[in-house]
């Protein structure tokens, strides 16, 4: 990968981590009530993944294991009422108060976009490793081959 | 009725992410996929009967109005095609998991939740009766194909992909303009209601509708001349995975056609579908004819097939519109199971050239038989369901004095018919060619286990099986796509079983 | 509808469509961007004319812009960044193994048509020959000094 | 019959009442039988195989004596598809009945010789005797057949077994071809009868064979003409006999059973069957004798040049199949009745021929005449057979085919009309050529004349010696004696071929129930017709058998397979046509067609409702956009190109942000910088300019590219001029607080009112993800080659050419 890693940028992507994150968990309550949602939020917290990558700080790493759960948890959320004889995706309202954000009006809508954000940070993550792809991956057949013939 | 269309869409995808989770225990992977895949393929069964026996159904996704939300729609048509659809990709499934070991087979992490995602945009493509979430069906199911046919990221697939999916991309977009343009003219996207705004638009903008989603769907269905894409990625994929394509791809293009085409009465058009009917029939059948590989062959055949069923629908008669349903049924297993029969001659011949192979038949037998009985039903000989569903089309074509393209279709099956006894001459009979040995040794057929084998042929002779229920009941199957039709066109049947059932639509949720 | 979006519109279809039946994948990812830029606004006009935005408690009574196009043109931006993203993985698949991102023809129908014998004897030109000319006819070539000149690449 | 039998016995009317299903599931039991036990031993096999057809026999010949078969029809039906029409419905007539006995009388024999035609060591038994089988049960479904649809299915089943079984030694590429010939002419001749029966059907109100009422006008000319089409490439008249010689590469079981006696009877059958509808069209009856006489005569000019037995047979065959449809399709009473003795007449005797044929290629090792002679006294048995059965098919008395041919003169002379005279020429001509191909046949094979070519013999033996034999096989003696000793009993017992022949040709025409086959006919014009005919070719078949000719071309046959083959060649060169395999023409071709299918929204343009701007800026930005874009477009560098792209999504959100759609600007904005981000990042690799493509191409991608962008302006323009329904935006608001509990309406939709879409969105998402993972981990050369099964195509792809194309 290219890494513009000079001092400077990386103490400035340190500062500037903590300050994104507040942003995106900000976008990702106020959604439902002012402009932003678990995307916007997904990609503000992917940037951050991304210029710590670039800049040498941590690599990313599980994304898969991110997006499965996200997967998961919008699912969840849209089946859920099925279990209390609900039609598919129906919500469920509630009223709760966030510091800071003051009283937050949301329901299942929260879990769904959290869902997606999950999945959006995962695939900011995926396309890391897609664009630095060097072809010299290792075999997943082959490596599953070893498991099954293992087990 | 709610949890069942629930369980059809939604399992698949708690299966496939559980599925990435679970990727590195390798039969816990398995096992909870193909549970998935089961859950949905069999709710979809159950779908059926309940539908056939007490009528349509519309589930209003979140308790929300047509008119702002969502509409899932379990009529007819979708509940009659849906179980045939999932029950396909169940079969590869276990197919995948039996080739696995093989050079040939796709990448098993993947392939799972992958076809996962694959059913439950399938499900939902079926089921949902508001246009943009068909768009986002199509784009799920797009995305998957477009994994899995790039995902081993070989040079060729990486090609292949390249044009599959820009293709796809583009008419993903002409989709979206369409959609545009449809709310535009009806402010709404939900089907239901197009169905009575679109017939109520000027000519000239109703007609532009119609065309441009022709194109759309078109696409999507490998209608001339929007079809290059296929045989040009198709024989790239692994060979389940082609199955998988060739079984339901173009056939959602297609089903959506008949869907948006019939309910918005687009009759106008049927002339035009006629002469492009004819000429996919054709092409696609000259195209089978000039090529000498196996799974390119019946990749040119399921243009050639989809003009039939185009046909049917361009006739915009009830007797033609069931054709055109039955012809779906029928052709979505048949096909599948002729790949994985090409599945079955790569692994034993190590190539899928015609050139390169001969005589299978005295060495394999049962290849043979299992190739021989979807060969015949494809190319429409009798008693197989191809020639139940050809026969259908052909005679609505008949009673709709629709002289040419019934002439057209005639000569399309004898073309149909060359090619697969190019196939059967190639592959199974004649000498065996000297490299075969070469090749099949490299195939690594040694290193199959008696397991992988028994799962591979038995998801085949399943398959098979299938077709051959699917000829069995094709009384049956006619008259539930008669129905089908009937309910799509909205004609008041004169005498038919269970009309009253076709009007008695049950609401699900509140208004 | 103002004419003024509507030739936005029209025009970044048509430099869309332009690029997009370019060779080089990266071209082709832009077109793309320029198709979906075109689609999204055209939901949105397609939705009704400009007005506030669709947050309930700032309108005041006010009709606001139509929510229901904006929702379905988030979901089709998001669709369609995901599958841009996949392009340039793509692009990035093909530059490594080809070491340029230009969209490769279909090898079996480059063989028929080598082997049709027809264009053999109609040209009485051997085989290479026959099919040089031919693909002439559709001349959307690169022409193979500027591949040459027009790229160092890296690999 | 038998006591326990007998006609009021309880057990014979339960047996006949349920014994289309008995002997049905007879059949299909001993196909499954046969293919497992053939696969041990193919005697076993074929032994197996005799016995569903036996029983069919017997039990139809059980129906004969005791005239349930004229009196009783049986009839059957099984419901396939009711709304098609599509059923099984079987009727078991007087002429039905006649057909078993041939059909599975026949068969029983042709399995039993088969057992001592095939050593017990020969490969493929389970699959030949099953095919064997199959052949048989299609066949006794399509006699049986009472429906035009159960006709059908049973026609093409019967090609497709027939296609099997002359492909038994697929390793020759001469038998592959003949299979394919046979298989592409009947199916094609299948489909024409299709499309015949479906006009027939509709026309004549019914699909129940035995209701087909008569037909007319112009629909009428095409059924008949499609009809007869399909009657002809089965039965093999001319044009379409190319097929028949081609599939004597079968064994020669299957070529006496498949090619003499029954399948191609079916085209005989179905024109004898549906001719009454066609009464009234003169194209029917034309058209059926055109194909009738010119098959006469041709075949049996064929039959005198081939020099191997086998295809004088086969080309002897289609003469006689011409006489047969000729007679069928005059379709008077006389005509008919004298049709069906004949078919009756020449299934025996033909079939025992073909086993003689078949007999003496095993025992001696070859079938060419000129190198056979002298056989009747090495092969005394085998030459009596032959000699019955020659003379019948030359029809010299005192033998069945003696008298079927006096009846088949006898109804040409009783003709009116403009038939008359071609019939007449053509029946007598054939009559004549026939006697001749017998007695050459009968001369140089059994004879001790020295063959012409004795001299071009390699063979070391004196060329008057006899041909050197094997020892006899019981097992291919006895079905030859028994048919052809039928030709002579036939003839000793005429009422009994009266009381089979007769009822059957009623069955199709009331009027052929006058008439009945005369053992002695005296002296009357017929008989002094046919005893000319039997010595002008007496005169005509000795001079052939001491001339030769060159060995003849296979007329026809290269031509059909040149048929086939210039189809295949057309399909490659429409295919290259087409599928050029480059994608841009690919996407233009797409661009252009929804361009094209945007059209009709010209047609409505309407300029009312258009502004010019909803706000200045708004026209600006618009601007903006446009010119970023193009310079997109045009821009050479790689660079530029992103920094343009990153313009025009400004340009974009400004647009957003004028339409009132803070969400869609937020997003944009993110969006828009990953994605230039990944751009650059992700293609940095690659050089820095864009090659540059060649000017036609272009011009032609910028008028695509012109039309579409017309065509989306006009089909949004043209849409929403008139809307027929509003959006309801008050309701969604409205709905978006009190329900959806959110003041983002936007949001609220995506979570909520359409969450579904949203769910499938971020589906999109991680499923992309995964792609780009798994293109990340894929080795650039992997092991496997998936590449469509050629393996070399990875290697032609590292050529340059294939970008440059």
């Amino acid at each position: 990968m290219i890494a513009p890693s000079s001092p400077m940028v990386r103490t400035g992507i340190q500062v500037a981590t903590p300050l994104a994150v507040v942003v995106g968990i900000y976008l990702l309550f106020a959604g439902h009530n002012n402009p932003g949602g678990g995307f916007a939020a997904g990609l503000v917290f992917g940037a951050i993944v991304v210029l710590r990558s670039v800049a040498d700080i941590q690599q990313p790493s599980r994304a898969r294991e991110l997006m499965a759960f996200g997967v998961l948890l919008v699912v969840i959320v849209a089946a859920a009422p099925l279990l209390w004889g609900d039609l598919v995706l129906d919500q469920a309202v509630v009223s709760t108060k966030v510091p800071l954000l003051g009283k937050v009006k949301s329901g299942s809508a929260l879990p769904f976009d959290i869902g997606v954000t999950a999945i959006v940070v995962g695939l900011v993550m995926s396309l890391l490793d897609g664009l630095g792809q060097t072809g010299r991956g290792t075999d997943l057949d082959a490596s599953d081959d070893r498991t099954e013939v293992a087990a | 009725m709610s949890t069942l269309i629930a369980l059809t869409i939604l399992a698949p995808l708690a299966a496939a992410s559980l599925g990435v989770l679970l990727r590195n225990r390798v039969v816990w992977r398995d096992i909870v996929t193909v549970i998935g895949l089961f859950a949905s393929a069999a709710s979809s069964f159950i779908m059926l009967f309940t539908v056939a026996d007490q009528g349509s159904y519309r589930l209003h996704v979140g308790g929300w109005s047509p008119e702002l939300g969502i509409e899932l729609v379990a009529d007819r048509f979708a509940t009659l095609v849906l179980p045939v659809a999932l029950s396909i990709i169940l079969v590869v499934e276990v197919f995948a998991i039996g080739q696995r070991r093989t050079a040939w087979g796709a990448n098993p992490e993947l392939t799972g939740p992958l076809l996962g995602v694959l059913t439950s945009g399938v499900s939902l493509a079926f089921l949902t009766g508001d246009l943009f979430t068909l768009f986002v069906a199509f784009e799920l199911i797009l995305v998957s194909s477009y994994v899995l046919l790039t995902h081993q990221g070989q040079r060729e697939q990486v090609r292949s992909g390249m044009s599959y999916v820009v293709m796809n991309l583009l008419a993903s977009t002409l989709f979206l303009f369409g959609l545009a343009f449809v709310y535009a003219a009806a402010g709404t996207v939900n089907m239901g209601l197009l169905a009575e705004r679109i017939p109520e638009l000027s000519d000239g903008v109703r007609l532009g509708l119609g065309a441009w989603f022709f194109v759309v769907f078109g696409t999507k269905a490998a209608v001339f001349p929007l079809f290059s894409w296929l045989p040009d990625s198709y024989p790239t994929a692994p060979t389940t995975i082609t199955a998988v394509f060739a079984g339901l791809l173009t056939k959602v293009g297609i089903y959506a056609m008949i869907r948006f085409h019939t309910i918005t009465e687009m009759d106008a058009l049927g002339p035009i579908m006629l002469v492009l009917a004819g000429i996919t029939m054709v092409i696609g059948a000259f195209g089978a004819l000039a090529q000498s590989d196996v799974k390119r062959i019946l990749s040119f055949h399921v243009i050639s097939q989809i003009g039939y069923m185009l046909m049917g629908l361009g006739l915009f008669s009830t007797a033609g519109t069931t054709g055109a349903i039955l012809f779906l049924v029928h052709h979505m297993p048949v096909k599948t199971v002729l790949f994985l029969v090409g599945g079955l001659i790569e692994n034993h011949e190590g190539t899928s050239s015609l050139d390169r192979s001969g005589g299978l038949a005295s060495r394999k037998p049962l290849i043979a038989a299992l190739f021989a009985v979807p060969a015949l039903s494809l190319a429409g000989l009798p008693p197989f369901s191809g020639f139940v569903a050809k026969f259908a089309v052909i005679s609505a074509g008949i009673q709709a004095d629709a002289v040419a393209i019934v002439a057209v279709a005639l000569i399309a099956g004898a073309l149909t018919l060359l090619s697969m006894t190019k196939i059967w001459l190639g592959v199974f009979w004649g000498s065996d060619a000297d490299q075969s040995d070469i090749l099949r040794s490299q195939a690594g057929i040694v290193s199959t286990s008696v397991a992988n084998r028994r799962a591979m042929f038995g998801a085949t002779g399943l398959a098979v099986a299938g077709t051959l229920t699917i000829s069995l009941f094709a009384g049956a199957l006619f008259d539930l796509s008669e129905k089908a039709a009937f309910e799509l066109r909205g004609d008041t049947p004169a005498v038919i079983d269970g009309a009253e059932d076709a009007s008695a639509i049950n609401n699900g949720g509140q208004p | 509808m103002s004419v003024a979006l509507l030739l936005a519109i029209g025009g970044l279809t048509s430099v869309g469509l332009y690029l997009i039946t370019a060779r080089s994948l990266s071209r082709i990812i832009l077109g793309f961007s320029l198709l979906g830029h075109a689609a999204v606004l055209g939901l949105l006009t397609a939705g009704g004319p400009p007005g506030p935005a669709p947050i309930a408690n700032q309108l005041d009574g006010a009709a606001s812009a139509n929510p229901v196009p904006q929702a379905l043109a988030l979901t089709a931006i998001v669709i369609s960044f995901g599958l841009t993203l996949f392009l340039l993985a793509l692009a990035r698949r093909q530059q490594l193994l080809s070491g340029e991102d230009l969209v490769e023809d279909d090898l079996e129908d480059r063989r028929i048509r080598d082997e049709e014998p027809e264009a053999e004897t109609d040209q009485g030109a051997d085989a290479h020959g026959t099919s040089a000319e031919d693909d002439d006819r559709f001349a959307y070539d690169l022409e193979d000094a500027d591949v040459a000149t027009g790229t160092e690449a890296a690999s | 019959m038998l006591p326990f039998f007998g006609r009021t016995s309880i057990l014979w009317a339960m047996f006949s009442s349920s014994a289309f299903w008995v002997i049905g599931v007879a059949h299909v039991l001993g196909i499954a039988g046969a293919a497992m036990l053939g696969q041990r031993s193919i005697r076993r096999g074929l032994a197996v195989g005799a016995l569903a057809p036996a029983v069919a026999a017997l039990w139809a010949i059980g129906r004969l004596l005791q005239d349930d078969a004229a009196n009783d029809p049986i009839v059957s039906e099984l419901t396939w598809v009711s709304g098609l029409d599509l059923s099984l419905r079987f009727q078991l007539d007087a002429l039905a009945t006649m057909m078993t006995v041939l059909v599975s009388g026949i068969g029983a024999m042709v399995f039993v010789y088969a057992i001592g035609y095939f050593g017990p060591k020969a490969k493929g038994g389970g699959r030949f005797s099953a095919s064997l089988l199959a052949f048989s049960t299609s066949m006794l479904g399509l006699v049986w057949a009472d429906s035009v649809w159960t006709l059908f299915i049973f026609w093409e089943l019967t090609s497709v077994t027939s296609f099997l079984l002359v492909g038994h030694k697929n390793t020759d590429g001469a038998v592959l071809a003949a299979a394919r010939r046979a298989l592409m002419i009947t199916g094609g001749g299948g489909l024409a009868l299709l499309a015949g029966l479906l006009v027939l059907a509709r026309e004549s109100g019914t699909t129940v064979l035995s209701d087909l009422g008569p037909v007319a006008g112009t629909p009428a000319v095409w059924a008949a003409v499609l009809i007869l089409l399909g009657a002809a490439t089965k039965s093999a008249q001319l044009p379409f006999h190319v097929w028949l010689p081609g599939a004597m590469a079968a064994p020669t079981p299957v070529s006496a059973y498949l090619h003499s006696a029954t399948m191609v009877k079916a085209g005989v059958l179905l024109v004898a069957v549906v001719g009454s509808s066609f009464a009234d069209v003169t194209t029917w009856k034309a058209l059926g004798m055109a194909f009738g006489t010119a098959s006469m005569i041709w075949g049996a000019v064929g039959a005198l040049r081939h020099r191997d037995a086998k295809l004088i047979l086969a080309w002897g065959t289609i003469s006689q199949l011409g006489l047969l449809i000729t007679l069928l399709s005059i379709g008077t009473g006389k005509a008919i009745f004298a049709g069906i003795s004949l078919l009756f007449a020449h299934a025996l005797f033909k079939a025992a021929l073909f086993l003689v044929v078949g007999e003496i290629d095993i025992r001696t090792g070859t079938r060419e005449i000129d190198e056979l002679h002298g056989l009747a006294r090495s092969m005394p048995i085998t030459f009596g057979v032959a000699v019955l059965a020659g003379l019948s098919m030359a029809g010299v008395p005192p033998l069945l085919g003696f008298t079927a041919k006096e009846a088949a003169i006898e109804a040409v002379l009783g003709t009116s009309g403009w038939e008359r005279w071609p019939a007449l020429i053509g029946v007598i001509g054939g009559a004549v050529l026939t006697v001749a191909y017998t007695l050459r046949f009968l001369l140089t094979v059994f004879g001790s004349t020295p063959a012409p070519h004795a001299d071009l013999r390699d063979d070391d033996a004196p060329a008057v010696a006899d041909t050197r034999v094997a020892p006899r096989r019981l097992a291919m003696t006895v079905p030859a004696v028994i048919l052809s000793g039928l030709g002579l009993l036939g003839y000793i017992f005429i009422g009994a071929v009266n009381s089979i022949v007769g009822p059957a040709a009623t069955e199709l025409n009331e009027k052929s129930s006058v008439y009945e086959l005369i053992a002695w006919p005296g002296i009357k014009l017929a008989f002094v017709i046919s005893m000319l005919v039997v010595a002008s070719g007496a005169v005509l078949g000795v001079l052939a058998s001491r001339h030769t000719q060159a060995a003849p071309q296979p007329l026809g046959a290269d031509g059909a397979d040149r048929f086939l083959d210039g189809t295949l060649r057309m399909a490659r060169h429409i295919t290259y046509r087409v599928q050029h395999g480059s994608l841009p023409v690919y996407v233009a071709t797409m661009g252009a067609t929804a361009a094209l299918a945007a059209s009709p929204f010209l047609f409505a343009l309407e300029a009312d409702h258009l502004v010019l701007w909803d706000t200045p800026i708004q026209a600006v930005l618009a601007l903006g956009v446009i010119g970023a874009a193009i310079m997109g477009a045009f821009v050479n560098s790689r660079l530029g190109a992103a920094l343009t792209l990153g313009a025009v999504g400004l340009g974009v959100s400004g647009l957003f942000v004028v339409h009132g759609a803070p969400d869609l600007v937020l997003t944009q904005l993110l969006v828009e910088t990953i994605v230039v981000v990944g751009f650059v990042v992700g293609l940095g690799h690659l050089g820095q300019r864009f090659p540059r493509s060649s000017n036609i191409w272009r011009n032609v991608r910028l008028g695509v590219a012109a039309l579409g962008g017309i065509a989306v302006m006009a089909a949004l323009a043209a849409a929403s001029a008139n809307p027929s329904g509003q959006p309801p935006i008050a309701d969604v608001t409205e709905a978006a607080v009190e329900i959806g509990g959110g003041n983002n309406v936007v949001n609220v939709v995506l979570t909520d009112v359409r969450g579904l879409d949203t769910l499938g969105e971020v589906v999109v998402l991680a499923t992309v993800a995964l792609g780009i993972l798994a293109l990340a981990n894929a080795r650039v050369s992997g092991p496997s080659d998936t590449s469509g099964g050629s393996a070399e195509s990875n290697g032609v792809a590292s050529d340059p050419k294939g970008v440059t194309t």
